[in-house]
């Protein structure tokens, strides 16, 4: 782990946590009366605002997420050099992915 | 015996933390997966958040919610820890966190029942 | 006094392979775990090996595992230690182990050096020397970490070491972070290259082994914290 | 046997403040290229007496201290013996060297509120002079010095132990050193242009003594072997106040710090009474050869404790107050099972260190071209007695000057010598003894040696007693060459490492017996109870010990005064006497 990753870590990680706080607090708040895929597009469908909300969630959950794992690969499962970074971009991008679609899943018209 | 020198409040908050993230990050593909299914799958959403409404997905939930607010909660007391000068009160901060998790995460369930 | 009493000591014979073998020791006042390390070498197995020096926790040459905690052994009782009239010693982890009981410390002092853990002199043996105030913030930093014996204790408590062979670990960091903290020292930015690479203080978890086991109660913990910060704010100057 | 032959053109043995500060500045002073070799015993910087150094280090700094009033100090604690050329230089030095520590070495030494560097004043001295880090001196000293020689180009030779000293076949030149690769227990033979000795000395052969466990004479015992005559080896300091906690633990002879009798520590024999006062009208607060002689002589009209020695009770003082001034030591009489603080300690005077050794120039040189001593090995600096403070100021200024010296003196010499293959083989042999035994535990041997010495070679001395101890080392000495170790493994053997140690302790155990015989005087650290008297100092001699063949001869060499005569001194007039306020 270097600096960059730290940095990068750290940063999403604050940046994370708002976003969290407030997702508990829709979802504690939609929960109410069962949760139904009409509620949750009708919240989310064409917002711009929950575009983003999502959107900056994913990228910033997928760079957390692909540096942490990365440090538990290193340390847990011996992973070094190149093999580590490889699958470390792998995880990147397929949470970036599967979170861009799910974002676009519920916010596009 | 072979591992005493782990036995204590920081290194229990390093191993909650570690794993409650590992198991997050285990568990976003599915959740990003399911909620994709929104748009061009709209009644599989519904089937799968029917689903959702059985006690034992429930109580999973419960487990998420938990985990996500442990390890948030765990990640700022880290930050803090790393970014204020703190000389004491570490131990307090892992407890703490733990706490608070616990009791918003009791909320969310609460509300679900 | 009682009647002789015996303890059961397993300690660990071998290299990096070995096995844990079982001696019979008398239990007497005052003992420390070294003490029972060098009478199973003195009167029960001559080819023990083990390494200690200043017997009063000075050098930091003497540090084992005890029942699975890193401890300097010289300074040790044995009460503090024994469970139901038996221990365990093996050689000190996330070391190299040469045989028995004695590690390779060279890994934890190259660490000690990479990090820039040395003094970077900006004066000479010629000019008078520095007026400091010793109750101003950096010496007071630098007087929190400055006791260490380089025992490795930490070192062998901390699990990123155990899981990164390039971790430089906490010894290292804290003598790093006084080294920064020293106005008199010439080369802040190379310290903190030093420590923001692979195996540098990014890597620490704030496990907090390092501190509980530290035998001077040092907490290397702290300093590794200051220098992320530094580091962190570094980060930014750089950039703008 | 195989041995493993290697070269360098300037070794060092040990790692102490002389080893450190000679490679250091033989890396400073040496021409571009000359490769440098650091061999010790243990690991860099992790054994030897400097890394123990409590008090700290003397060095006249101003503030009405001066060079001239260190060196009447050193010369009158040394009760006229020392080489005062020695003395001298080691007073002047002291002050580039501690300059250099914090420098250039990056020490931090202890502030006064005003930023000033804080001294403050050892028993014997007439100033505040005693530079220091808490009472952890040593370690900050020795750590530092450690990472500037880790992170040179000196090539390292951990756990290699130094067994003999190989001359060139003429005899007069040093060839190089015979060593032991302890982690496999090879030999390895270093030719070296010039070596610096620093092993250090260390009076390990007494049942208390305070010095680091690996250290046992070997310096000595080699130099003595290839034939260089040592000075003042009657001359062993006594520590007061050891911790005494049964036989059986190494922390028995571990320094319980002087300044507990300072701060208005009390000793109480067996029976819990003050004594020091039936002794000296300074009570605790006398001298050290004064306090040690005082509880000797309890200990030895049977007034003590359980384990045969005396209390030291500070409780009298307020045990938070203890606790507060004192951390370090309580905490280290609490690992060990007392309380210092709030209860009473049981203390014995230990054998802490040794004025004797090699007799060198101020250049630190010796008789043999190529070998250079310096620090505790070394003789002549300290004469009878060494101040609290001396020691290290000695080690690292010396140290220093060797490494200097051998960086031009290296500039003039050819080719690496040959080495005499006899003296080699020898010296292999020697070391091979034990192996070819029948197996025997050394420890008692070792136990055996150190009682006697203690008995009869100890705090007070007298002529029968030394005779006595003459013939108990050479019984012990006797049954050592037939002692055996078990040779199937020497990879970090240490029994065999205990045979060898023990062999250097009874060679050079003889020695300082002999020259107590030849000294019939009491002087300093020596103190004999058939000689109570000092002699006169005008006509003050220094011992020379020296051995031909098998024979060992001990001769008296007349004090050169080259600097000041007994009842001198070279301070202005009107000087004061000390400038230290009366103690608290
Ligand atoms: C407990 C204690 C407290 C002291 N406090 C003070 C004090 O406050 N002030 C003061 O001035 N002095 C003090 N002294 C004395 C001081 O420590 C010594 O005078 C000084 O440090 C000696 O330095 P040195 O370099 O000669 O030897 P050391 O520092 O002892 O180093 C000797 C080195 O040689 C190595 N060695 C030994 N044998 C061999 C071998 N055969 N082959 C290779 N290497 C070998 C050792 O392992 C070690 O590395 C104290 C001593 C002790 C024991
Ligand atoms: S920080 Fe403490 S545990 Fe670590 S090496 Fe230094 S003294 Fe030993
Ligand atoms: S134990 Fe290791 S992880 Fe950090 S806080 Fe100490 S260095
Ligand atoms: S032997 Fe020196 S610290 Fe234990």
């Amino acid at each position: 782990m270097t600096l960059r990753l730290y940095m990068a870590q750290r940063i999403t990680a604050l940046v994370m946590a708002p976003l969290v706080l407030m997702h508990i607090a829709v979802m504690i708040y939609a929960i109410q009366g069962g949760l139904s895929s009409a509620e949750i597009l009708g919240r989310t469908q064409g917002s711009i605002l929950w575009f983003a909300f999502y959107g900056t969630f994913v990228v910033a959950v997928s760079i957390h997420a692909a540096i942490g794992l990365r440090t538990v690969l290193s340390e847990w499962a011996g992973l070094r050099g190149t093999a580590l970074n490889a699958v470390a971009w792998a995880i990147l991008a397929l949470l970036l992915i599967l979170g861009m679609q799910a974002v676009y899943g519920v916010t596009a018209t | 015996m072979r591992h005493g020198h782990r036995t204590h409040t920081l290194w229990i908050a390093y191993l909650l933390h570690r794993i409650s993230g590992v198991a997050l990050a285990l568990f976003l593909p599915a959740h990003f997966w399911v909620l994709s299914y929104a748009l061009n799958a709209p009644q599989k959403l519904d089937g799968f958040l029917h689903w959702a409404e059985t006690p034992i997905v429930k109580l999973a939930e419960f487990g998420l919610v938990f985990l996500l607010s442990v390890h948030m909660l765990g990640g700022l007391r880290l930050m803090a820890l790393e970014f204020l000068p703190w000389t004491s009160g570490q131990k307090t901060a892992a407890a703490s966190a733990v706490a608070a998790s616990t009791f918003l995460a009791g909320i969310f369930l609460l509300r679900a029942i | 006094m009682p009647k002789e009493q015996q303890m059961s000591v397993s300690v660990w014979r071998g290299g990096a392979t070995g096995a844990f073998q079982s001696f019979d020791v008398k239990m007497e006042d005052n003992q420390t775990v070294l003490d029972v390390v060098a009478w199973i070498q003195q009167y029960a197995d001559p080819t023990l090996s083990y390494r200690y020096a200043c017997r009063v926790g000075m050098c930091g040459s003497c540090a084992m595992m005890v029942n699975g905690v890193p401890r300097w052994t010289c300074r040790t009782h044995v009460n503090k230690v024994l469970k139901d009239g038996h221990m365990e010693i093996g050689p000190l982890r996330n070391l190299p182990v040469i045989k028995d009981l004695a590690t390779d410390m060279d890994p934890f002092f190259d660490k000690w050096i990479a990090a820039e853990g040395l003094h970077h002199p900006t004066q000479t043996r010629d000019d008078p020397i520095e007026t400091i105030d010793p109750a101003n913030a950096a010496r007071v930093e630098i007087n929190a970490g400055i006791e260490c014996i380089n025992c490795s204790v930490c070192y062998a408590a901390c699990d990123t070491v155990a899981g990164n062979p390039d971790y430089l670990g906490p010894a290292a960091l804290q003598r790093a972070w006084s080294v920064y903290n020293d106005s008199k020292d010439a080369n802040k930015q190379a310290i903190l290259d030093a420590v923001s690479g692979v195996g540098g203080c990014h890597n620490c978890h704030s496990q907090g082994s390092c501190a509980v086991h530290c035998p001077n109660d040092l907490n290397p913990m702290n300093a590794i914290a200051g220098l992320k910060r530094e580091t962190a704010r570094n980060f930014f100057k750089r950039r703008t | 046997m195989q041995i493993e032959r290697h070269d360098t053109d300037i070794l060092i043995l040990g790692t102490g403040g002389a080893g450190m500060f000679a490679a250091l500045h033989a890396q400073q002073s040496a021409p571009a290229g000359t490769k440098i070799t650091i061999a010790v015993k243990g690991l860099i910087g992790k054994c030897g007496c400097t890394r123990m150094v409590q008090g700290g280090y003397n060095v006249a700094l101003g503030g009405g201290d001066t060079v001239e009033r260190h060196f009447m100090d050193t010369i009158q604690g040394g009760k006229w013996l020392p080489n005062q050329d020695m003395a001298w230089k080691l007073c002047e030095q002291a002050v580039v060297r501690i300059r250099e520590l914090e420098n250039e070495i990056g020490c931090f030494f202890d502030r006064n509120p005003d930023g000033s560097l804080h001294q403050k004043a050892f028993a014997g001295q007439t100033a505040d002079r005693t530079v220091h880090k808490g009472d952890l001196t040593g370690i900050e000293i020795i750590n530092r010095l450690m990472e500037q020689v880790l992170s040179r180009p000196v090539e390292k030779l951990q756990e290699h132990r130094a067994i003999g000293l190989i001359p060139t076949k003429d005899g007069i030149a040093l060839a190089g050193v015979l060593m032991i690769d302890m982690r496999t227990g090879k030999f390895r033979f270093v030719r070296a242009k010039t070596v610096l000795m620093g092993t250090g000395g260390g009076p390990t052969m007494y049942k208390y003594h305070t010095p680091s466990g690996d250290k046992t004479m070997d310096g000595l015992a080699m130099a003595l072997r290839v034939g260089l005559p040592l000075r003042d080896m009657e001359m062993v300091q006594f520590h007061p106040t050891g911790l005494l906690a049964g036989d059986h633990t190494k922390m028995t002879g571990t320094v319980l710090e002087e300044g507990l009798r300072g701060a208005g520590g009390q000793l109480l024999n067996g029976a819990e009474n003050r004594f020091m006062f039936d002794y000296d009208a300074k009570g605790e607060r006398a001298t050290r050869d004064v306090v040690s002689r005082g509880i000797f002589a309890e200990m030895r009209k049977s007034n003590t404790t359980e384990n045969g020695g005396v209390y030291i009770s500070m409780s009298h003082l307020g045990p938070d107050n203890v606790r507060a001034k004192f951390p370090g030591m309580v905490k280290r009489c609490a690992d060990s099972g007392f309380d210092l603080a709030a209860g009473k300690v049981e203390v014995v005077p230990t054998a802490h260190y040794f004025m004797g050794g090699v007799v060198v120039d101020p250049d630190t040189r010796t008789a043999l071209e190529g070998l250079y001593v310096a620090g505790e090995d070394a003789g002549g600096a300290h004469g009878s007695n060494r101040l609290g403070g001396n020691g290290v100021a000695n080690s690292t200024v010396y140290g220093g000057v060797a490494g200097d010296v051998m960086g031009m003196d290296i500039r003039n010499m050819g080719a690496l010598r040959d080495p005499d293959e006899a003296v080699l083989d020898a010296e292999i042999a020697r070391a091979l003894r034990p192996l070819q035994n029948k197996i025997a535990p050394i420890q008692p041997l070792r136990d055996k040696l150190q009682e006697a010495m203690w008995e009869d070679v100890g705090v007070m001395r007298t002529e029968t007693g030394m005779e006595r101890g003459l013939t108990r080392i050479a019984d012990i000495q006797a049954e050592l060459l037939e002692a055996g170790v078990a040779g199937d493994n020497l990879a970090f053997n240490l029994t065999w490492h205990d045979w060898l140690n023990l062999a250097s302790l009874c060679e050079v155990s003889e020695v300082i017996t002999k020259a107590g015989l030849a000294r019939e005087n009491s002087r300093g650290a020596h103190f004999r109870e058939d000689f109570p008297e000092s002699g006169s100092m005008e006509s003050s001699y220094f011992t020379v010990a020296r051995q031909t063949g098998d024979t060992l001869d001990v001769t008296r060499e007349d004090v050169q005064f080259t600097i000041v005569k007994p009842g001198e001194t070279i301070l202005p007039e009107g000087e004061p006497v000390s400038l230290v306020e009366a103690a608290e």
